[in-house]
């Protein structure tokens, strides 16, 4: 054992109780953390990482138990420890930071007191000193007003300060051993570079063993100095970050890494390569090397299950055939789908879809009091005076960080919600306001696929019934002709005709999703809108949508709305970026000049904050200071004037900005700051494309 | 706040007012003539009619409506057509009844119930937690009239019969008594009430304590290293309860007025069975006092449930 | 050792007595009904002239009374020494106030029909007073000692709720539904009585509940049980049961104006078809006598033909009967009856009893104040009725069969048991009377249109420290001033 | 194309068959003794009431008068009430009526419980506002009471039983309803299918309707307990039913009264009161149990 690693895991296996049997959910996995050191987990969802980190302080939930293995944390065997003495550890030694905030802390407790807690768990310090250090810890990490703070309630503050609290919890007990479970994963880019500096900050100053666990090899890339990659409990490769991301030794690894489109890749520069089939649920991993099915250079040796190869110094592999990708003589990336999409269509004549000056304002209901106290009615403004246009069989992509009026807009053009002004033409015919109004064949023109693939379909309903339907109402088909016609659609979206019976319980996330999609062409819409389609999928998954998305939208010609908060899938897949802040529009530009100044301000901090998964791309994220504004106060002027790095002056707070062309690029920004001024201040924005095959 | 207790009072306001509304034409439809009962079998048409006149019921029906409406709201109760004595005395002398019932019930039941479903919710599919749900399942499902003949058999006659102290089997206190003097009377028919409640509070709060244990908060009070105990009181329970607070407050309303057959039983002077009897006389306006003091208590208690809620939830006050 | 009326008999005032009763409704007596309701207004106020349990007239607030010859004017002297709770003093104002009220159209209590044979009522002194009738009647006693005749203060304005009597006890306190208290009158006219000092009238809606009481020693006295539950106090310690025979009985009757009861061939195979010792048995239990299908009990010694027999059980002369009337495949009928008393498990024995012969009913039990108070009872056409106690038997006959009678339910109207009844009830010979009676039973058994299938006994158990307790036939009627606690 | 990854799902084949699904029910019902004891019992019950006439060895009513008040004997397992009738015969009589009607009653309620949430939920507004604040007008007032009310408005029959097991249940069954389909509603299927065009009786039933099954299963079972409950307590009340009914609470009403001297006549019924209300009590909470395990999973 050496003495420096501050964690040890050896040959640590963790099995469920399910219906009658154990099932592993971590294999056979071995690591170790020094001090000091950062090591990064990565791995699908399922593959067994959460479960590892637990078992790893021996907080496992019910029915969970480790099987075999040792582990160490420091001098301590965790293992021979009893409840009690685990206590001891617990909140000492190690600190865990959990995956989701709002639900991690104690909704009845003001947030202060959970903090004193974890200073002082057993009370040994005096209620005032661990009071007095619990505000010092709400300053160190950047929590505005902390007497403010410590009185509030969980749901009173955003999740960015959740989190911000949950790290200071977990660093306030000064731990050897730091876990954090994806900490960032539900927050946006923007509030995620400002916890990752912050979580930066505070390691390197506490000279603690971080394990950090995420699906995002961004982050990894950025902050992690050794990597392992989990794959369907087994930790298939481990490696430096820097080795990993330039060689990887797993095809695994490999397929993860040409899952995402970095910045800068667009459809027509680079297609994704998806990895195929899904990972398997625990207990249902085949024999031999776990990922076996799925890899594109299997071959009969695959069968039996690969040792962990030790490849040099500080690298493993369970890869039997780690030699022949080392000398680079087979190809471990996954098979490029078939048909590059090619743009073809119309893109000019009429707009498919316009938009003019469309407001969407929810009321928010006055109080007795505030209706005799003459105070006027509020409401939150969701989307304020947005012109939208999007061309025939074009994809018009639209960012905005979580609350910017993203659905709201989406729901709006569909009908859904109720718009206070401004106007939604379709094919240049005024829409009906309310759903009701409008007719079948309007209904048929547009389609939407949402968010959440779990609420999108009927889950008592078979998958054919539901792909049935739009067939029969809105196309006009028979019984018979709309079940051949399901089983196209299945086809289409690459999905076995034996699905029409299935219900979406039987369905992976992934699945369902096609089968959205399917539904959405069913009728063969003139526009389709997407609301995040993707950003519940696995990163696996997510190719192979957005693969199927380009394909249909390029045989079928449809105008696309795509909305996502990521940048890097918006660029990848439009025509047009719009970027939108509490409800306006900032910024319209085409993808092949997202990168090249002038930005809008706003656009530039989203474009820094995108973690890029390359070790080599060292990013300087531009920091937008405090919260979004609540939209039922919009700050006057321009919307992004309170957290603007480039706020002029005066005029930002008062006055409407104009909207303001780019000659060169073409790019249109709602911004008071003439454009010279921007392109002289802007850098051009590090990408990596150019690095990639 | 104000704004939440505002919209609910003018809600209970309507809620009232529409279950008056009901009561009224309901009891319009009810068989039997007041004066018919007042009077006997043998009284003669003209002392009906003469009957019938002095009580206004000769009156349209929303003329009878209104007056009564317009009296009750500025406090005039009026007179028991078949008593003819006040109502408001009789309806507050068995609504203060009612309330110390409930109150002793409460007491009996609300802390056992709490501590038999906690210990249940910790101990999950071990012997004890079997053992709490299989029994208040069992109990929640036995009619008060069976429960109550038991309890009279097994603590007043079986008690008496070995020589015992014994507790009465009938609990008609005399008017005006105090809680002290009214106490042993109302053991049994609390009791009997209790079981139920017992039940039914312990089972919920054991589910509360098990949804609240899977809560990833608690996780985050273990990996503090917090002795168990404070993450069982300070994290669990404290929202684990928040359910069971709601019930109990709405329990209340029950008890105040649903323990018809408990009343019956026992022969309690409770609202409950002034409610009957005033059904059995067609006595309108006895029965719509009981029923809007009823309807009142039930509604404000649950006011109060949600108040309380809000008041111990921090997540409602933003509503 | 007879004390003088002015001794004042606190020192042998002991003792509060606990009666579980049926809750009350009335409380004006010219209105009362129901046992409760008349236990509670004779305690607090009185009778004019009072029953015994023996059926006999007894002085109470008239002391003495003399008849004239043509047995048309009553003079009655009065008590001297009564007084009111409120102090005044009663006076033979009082009592023609009261009976004037009784007999009053604006009124019109039940007792109107009762007093329209008196012509004038008149204060022949200050403690004496004249009743004058328009024909002579034998029963004009039994009249005046009606449930409602109780003597109110001249000019009370609101007797349903002064509760100012001249009765033993004064009222301390009412809760309807609860309770209500009396306590012993210090200034009662009767010498040394009441002996208890109070006693607490606590209304119960379930008869279960106040023999529970009574057992648990929570009250002391229960009257009107039934005879299952009289059976489970019977030998248990401390409680003395209590049975008063009396003339009480639950007919069963059918409208005989009207398909199907107008052949009277139904009423028959009705009777042959009922097996009236088993009802006995098993309804009663033993307490009471068998009925045989009059109203007229073996109370009445003097008019009860013991010798008359209804006929006995025989289905298949029942099923030919019914046959003959055109019901060759049986009938089916509805049976209505009150909830009260032991009429519910009387239609269930019929029921069984009857689909022998092929006689289908439906039992349908309603609450009594619906089955009454809709005048249902008197509109169905197959309904059990109860009929209390009275004191003297034409009063059944009067009310209930004759032609024109208030109360017939059966419909029944036979010129020839009008004549008899009219004999009965005005002839001043007591042996023609006799003979009409007997000539009424044989006539009702051979062709009335009810079922009488047993009298009665009122059942009630009292705690073994009260003494001197009598239950009378009407327990309602019973006599509370004369309880005392054991010492 | 074919190049395109194949998906592999993670469960193959089609839906499970109805009768699959039922006795994978079955077999969950039974794999908890605690449940399994609850429907055995519930089952037992059911076929005493289909077989009962089968089974009972004398009539409801038939009078044997000179056995009246046995203790239980070969017999006469539980002896003879009062009127010596067979209680044993009553008891299995008694429990087609109570079932029958808690069961009627528990369906109608449901459906038009149901009916009311989903239109209520979904299309909220006035229609909703006065419906809910008529509903808990309703609630606001005991059941039994209620209940008592209605009897008395609406005559003494099995048949007023039945309505007002319907006018007790339909607003809880309804507020049930109606927060699910509340929940319900905002989600993409839901909007999806209005998107789609589909009518309102079709988004109704076809699209909201199965969703809300499952806790409209759980409730209906509780609500059954309860109409069994209620029934009884009608029956001990006097109101509702007729003798000589074998209402097992009339039973305890009547055999209360002599229960002194013949308590089996008490005991009977009250025990099988309480053995069908436990058994269905037991059951409905595997049957949550069951289907929150399912929506999990
Ligand atoms: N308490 C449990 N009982 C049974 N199975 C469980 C339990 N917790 C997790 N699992 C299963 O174990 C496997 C690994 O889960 P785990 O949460 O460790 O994955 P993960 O890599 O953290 O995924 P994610 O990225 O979604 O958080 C999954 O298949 C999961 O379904
Ligand atoms: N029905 C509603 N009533 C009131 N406010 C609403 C309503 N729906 C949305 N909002 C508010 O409108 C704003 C925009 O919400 P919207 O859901 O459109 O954002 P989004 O960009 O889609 O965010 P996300 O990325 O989290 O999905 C938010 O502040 C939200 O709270
Ligand atoms: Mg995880
Ligand atoms: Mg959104």
């Amino acid at each position: 054992m050496t003495n420096s690693s501050v964690l040890d895991i050896r040959d640590l296996t963790v099995a469920y109780h399910q219906d009658g049997q154990w099932l592993n959910a971590v294999h056979d996995v071995s690591l170790k953390i020094h001090a000091g050191e950062t090591y990064g987990l990565v791995g699908e969802s399922g593959s067994g990482k959460t479960t590892l980190v637990l078992a790893a302080m021996r907080y496992l939930g019910s029915g969970g138990s480790i099987r075999s293995g040792e582990i160490h944390l420091g001098d301590i065997d965790l293992m021979s420890l009893t409840e009690e003495e685990l206590r001891q550890v617990w909140g000492r030694k190690i600190a865990f930071v959990p995956q989701n905030p709002q639900s991690s802390l104690n909704p009845s407790l003001r947030v202060g007191e959970q903090l004193v807690e974890s200073i002082n768990p057993q009370g040994e310090l005096s209620p005032r000193e661990a009071e007095k250090q619990a505000l010092e810890w709400c300053a160190k990490v950047n929590l505005p007003d902390p007497e403010r703070m410590a009185e509030s309630y969980p749901h009173q503050i955003s999740g960015g300060m959740q989190q911000r609290l949950l790290i200071a919890m977990a660093l306030s007990t000064d731990p050897d051993l730091l876990i954090l479970d994806e900490p960032t994963t539900n927050l946006d880019v923007t509030t995620q570079v400002v916890i990752l500096d912050l979580l930066n900050d505070l390691i390197r100053e506490n000279e603690a063993g971080v394990l950090y666990v995420t699906h995002n090899l961004g982050v990894i890339a950025q902050i992690c100095d050794r990597v392992g990659v989990m794959y369907a409990s087994e930790v298939v490769e481990e490696a430096p970050t820097h080795n990993l991301f330039s060689q990887p030794l797993h095809p695994y690894t490999q397929g993860l890494i040409d899952s995402i489109p970095q910045l800068g890749d667009t459809r027509e520069s680079i297609q994704l390569r998806a990895i195929s089939g899904q990972i398997p649920s625990i207990g249902k991993s085949p024999s031999g090397c776990v990922f076996r099915d799925r890899c594109p250079v299997a071959i009969e040796i695959c069968s039996t299950r690969p040792p962990l190869y030790q490849v040099g110094e500080s690298r493993t592999s369970r890869c039997h055939r780690w030699e022949e990708i080392v000398n680079s003589e087979i190809d471990i990336h996954q098979p490029s789908p078939g048909r590059k999409p090619t743009q073809s269509g119309d893109q000019d004549g009429p707009l498919t879809l316009e938009t003019n000056d469309l407001s969407i304002h929810f009321p928010i209901r006055r109080s007795l009091n505030e209706v005799f106290s003459r105070q006027p009615s509020k409401s939150v403004k969701a989307v304020n005076q947005v012109d939208l246009g999007i061309s025939p069989a074009s994809t018009v992509g639209l960012v905005g960080e979580s609350g910017s009026g993203k659905t709201t807009l989406a729901r709006g053009i569909m009908g859904l919600e109720k718009k206070s002004d401004g106007s939604i033409e379709l094919l240049q015919i005024p829409l009906p306001e309310k759903l009701f109004q409008r007719d079948l064949e309007t209904l048929r023109l547009m389609q939407i696929v949402f968010q959440n693939p779990h609420e999108a379909l009927n889950p008592y309903l078979p998958i054919g019934e539901t792909l049935q339907r739009p067939l029969i109402r809105l196309a006009g088909l028979s019984n018979e002709e709309a079940d051949i016609k399901v089983r196209e659609l299945l086809e289409l979206v690459r999905l076995s005709a034996d699905y029409a019976g299935r219900l979406p319980s039987q369905l992976s996330g992934g699945e369902i999703q096609r089968v959205a999609l399917a539904r959405a062409f069913a009728a063969n819409p003139e526009l389709l809108i997407l609301d995040e389609p993707i950003s519940s999928l696995d990163v696996s998954v997510q190719a192979a949508i957005l693969n199927l998305v380009n394909e249909l939208q390029s045989d079928h010609h449809n105008s696309m709305l795509f909305i996502s908060h990521d940048l890097s899938i918006v660029g990848y897949l439009a025509d047009q970026i719009v970027v939108i802040y509490l409800g306006s529009l900032m910024e319209i530009t085409g993808p092949e000049v997202l990168f090249q100044p002038p930005h809008h301000p706003y656009t530039e901090a989203l474009l820094s904050a995108i973690p890029q998964a390359d070790p080599n791309i060292k990013s300087s994220p531009i920091h937008l200071a405090g919260e979004i504004p609540n939209p039922a106060d919009l700050p006057s002027g321009c919307p992004f004037h309170t957290r603007c790095p480039r706020y002029l002056g005066e005029i930002c707070a008062t006055t409407t900005p104009p909207w303001q062309v780019d000659q060169k690029t073409g790019k249109r920004i709602f911004c008071h700051i003439p454009l010279e001024e921007l392109v002289a201040n802007q850098i051009q924005i590090d990408i990596s494309s150019a690095a990639k095959p | 706040m104000s704004r939440f207790i505002l919209r609910r009072l003018g809600f209970l306001t309507l809620t009232v007012l529409l279950t008056s509304l009901l009561v009224f034409i309901v009891t319009q439809w009810l068989p039997g003539d007041v004066c018919r009962i007042i009077l006997g079998r043998e009284a003669g048409q003209g002392a009906i009619e003469n009957c019938r006149l002095e009580l206004g019921l000769d009156q349209s029906l929303p003329v009878q409506y209104l007056t009564w409406l317009g009296n009750f709201l500025t406090g005039d109760w009026g007179i028991s057509f078949s008593t003819g004595l006040p109502i408001y005395p009789i309806v507050m002398d068995r609504l203060r009844n009612s309330l110390m019932l409930t109150l002793v019930a409460l007491i009996i039941s609300v802390p056992l119930a709490v501590a038999l479903g906690v210990a249940a919710g910790l101990n999950e599919n071990k012997p004890i937690d079997s053992t709490v749900s299989v029994g208040s399942l069992s109990v929640v499902g036995l009619p008060e009239f069976v429960t109550g003949l038991v309890l009279i058999q097994v603590f007043s006659f079986g008690l008496r019969d070995l020589g015992l102290p014994y507790l009465p089997a009938n609990s008609s206190i005399p008017p005006q008594s105090t809680f002290l003097e009214a106490l042993p009377m109302l053991i049994l028919p609390a009791l009997t009430a209790m079981l139920v409640l017992l039940a039914y509070i312990s089972r919920l709060t054991r589910a509360g304590v098990l949804e609240e244990l899977k809560q990833p908060y608690v996780r985050t009070a273990d990996l503090k290293g917090l002795p168990r105990r404070n993450v069982i009181v300070k994290h669990v329970l404290r929202n684990a309860l928040l359910p069971t607070i709601t019930v109990i407050a709405i329990s209340i309303g029950w008890l105040i007025s649903g323990l018809v057959v408990i009343e019956n039983v026992f022969n309690y002077p409770g609202l409950g069975r002034l409610m009957i009897f005033a059904i059995d006389r067609r006595d309108l306006p006895l029965l719509q006092a009981v029923i809007m003091v009823t309807v009142l208590g039930f509604a404000l208690a649950n006011l109060a449930a949600d108040l309380l809620y809000g008041w111990l939830n921090p997540r409602i006050r933003l509503e | 050792n007879t004390p003088t009326p002015t001794e004042p008999a606190a020192q042998g005032r002991l003792g509060e007595l606990r009666v579980a009763i049926q809750p009350i409704v009335q409380t004006d007596p010219a209105f009362i009904s129901s046992d409760p309701e008349i236990i509670i207004a004779s305690s607090i106020y009185d009778y004019l002239v009072d029953v015994t349990p023996q059926n006999t007239i007894a002085p109470r607030l008239a002391r003495e009374w003399t008849v004239s010859e043509d047995g048309k004017t009553y003079v009655f002297s009065l008590v001297n020494n009564a007084t009111f709770h409120d102090d005044t003093l009663f006076t033979a104002e009082d009592v023609v106030w009261t009976f004037n009220r009784l007999r009053d159209p604006e009124v019109d209590s039940p007792t109107r029909d009762l007093y329209s044979n008196i012509e004038n009522i008149e204060a022949t002194d200050r403690f004496e007073v004249t009743f004058t009738l328009i024909d002579p009647n034998p029963f004009f006693l039994y009249d005046l000692s009606d449930n409602h005749a109780l003597i109110l203060k001249a000019d009370t304005e609101e007797p349903g709720s002064d509760f100012i009597g001249t009765g033993p006890f004064k009222l301390v306190s009412y809760n309807p539904e609860d309770r209500l208290v009396v306590e012993a009158n210090e200034d009662y006219f009767l010498p040394d009585r009441p002996k208890l000092e109070g006693v607490e009238f606590i209304f119960f809606n379930d008869q279960v509940a106040q023999s529970e009481a009574l057992r648990s020693g929570q009250v002391d006295l229960v009257m009107l049980l039934s005879a299952d539950l009289f059976n489970t106090l019977v030998g248990e310690q401390g409680i003395i049961p209590l049975e008063a025979k009396t003339n009480s009985f639950d007919v069963v009757r059918l409208r005989a104006d009207r398909a199907p009861g107008d052949d009277p061939r139904l009423m028959q195979a009705l009777r042959l078809a009922t097996d009236r010792q088993a009802i006995f048995d098993l309804v009663l239990q033993g307490y009471g006598a068998l009925g045989k299908d009059t109203p007229i009990g073996p109370m009445y010694s003097q008019y009860f033909a013991e010798d008359l027999q209804p006929p006995a059980r025989n289905v298949d002369a029942a099923r030919q009967l019914l046959s003959e009337a055109g019901y060759p495949d049986g009938i089916s009928l509805e049976l209505h009856t009150p909830d009260t008393g032991n009429r519910p498990n009387l239609a269930v024995v019929l029921k069984d009893q009857w689909a022998d012969a092929g006689i289908d009913v439906d039992v349908i039990v309603e609450p009594e104040s619906v089955y009454y108070g809709e005048d249902g009872w008197l509109e169905v056409d197959l309904g059990i009725t109860g009929w209390g106690s009275r004191p003297y038997p034409q009063f059944y006959l009067d009310t209930m069969l004759v032609c024109d009678a208030i109360w017939n339910e059966s419909h029944f109207c036979d010129a020839e048991f009008d004549g008899l009844a009219g004999v009965s009830g005005t002839t001043m010979n007591e042996d023609e009377r006799v003979e009409a009676y007997r000539q009424i039973q044989e006539l009702l058994i051979e062709r009335g249109p009810i079922l009488v299938p047993y009298f009665f006994s009122q059942l009630g158990a009292i705690n073994e420290d009260f003494i001197d307790f009598q239950m009378k036939p009407f327990p309602g009627r019973s006599d509370l001033s004369t309880v005392r606690l054991k010492q | 194309m074919t190049s395109f990854p194949e998906t592999n799902s993670i469960e193959t084949g089609a839906a499970p068959s109805r009768w699959r699904r039922l006795s994978l029910v079955v077999r969950k019902l039974y794999s908890k003794p605690v449940t399994a004891i609850g429907t055995t019992i519930t089952v037992i019950f059911i076929l005493i009431a289909i077989f009962g006439p089968l089974i009972a060895p004398y009539g409801e009513n038939e009078i044997l008068a000179s056995e009246a008040r046995q203790p239980p004997s070969i017999d006469h397992w539980f002896g003879t009430d009062n009127l010596g009738r067979d209680v044993f015969s009553r008891v299995v009589l008694g429990a087609r009526e109570i079932l029958v009607l808690a069961g009627v009653g528990t369906i109608l309620a449901v459906i038009s419980g149901t009916i009311f949430g989903l239109l209520t939920g979904y299309r909220g507004g006035w229609f909703d506002e006065i419906t809910m604040r008529t509903f808990d007008s309703l609630l606001a007032l005991p059941a039994l009471l209620l209940a008592l009310l209605l009897l008395g408005t609406v005559g003494q029959s099995k048949y007023s039983i039945l309505i007002v097991i319907i006018i007790v249940y339909t607003p809880i069954v309804a507020r049930v309803v109606r927060s699910v389909v509340l929940a319900i509603k905002p989600q993409g299927f839901v909007e999806a299918a209005r998107l789609g065009g589909e009518s309102q009786s079709r988004i109704l039933f076809r699209e909201i309707l199965p969703s809300v099954l499952p806790t409209l299963s759980v409730e209906s079972a509780l609500r059954f307990s309860y109409a069994i409950f209620l029934v009884a307590s009608l029956g001990f009340l006097g109101v509702g039913v007729q003798p000589p009914s074998p209402n097992w609470g009339l039973m305890v009403k009547e055999a209360r009264v002599y229960a002194g001297l013949v308590p089996w006549a008490l005991f009977f019924p009250a025990l099988a009161i309480s053995l069908v209300v436990i058994g269905v009590n037991l059951m409905a909470d595997g049957v949550k149990r069951i289907i929150g395990s399912q929506g999990q999973g």
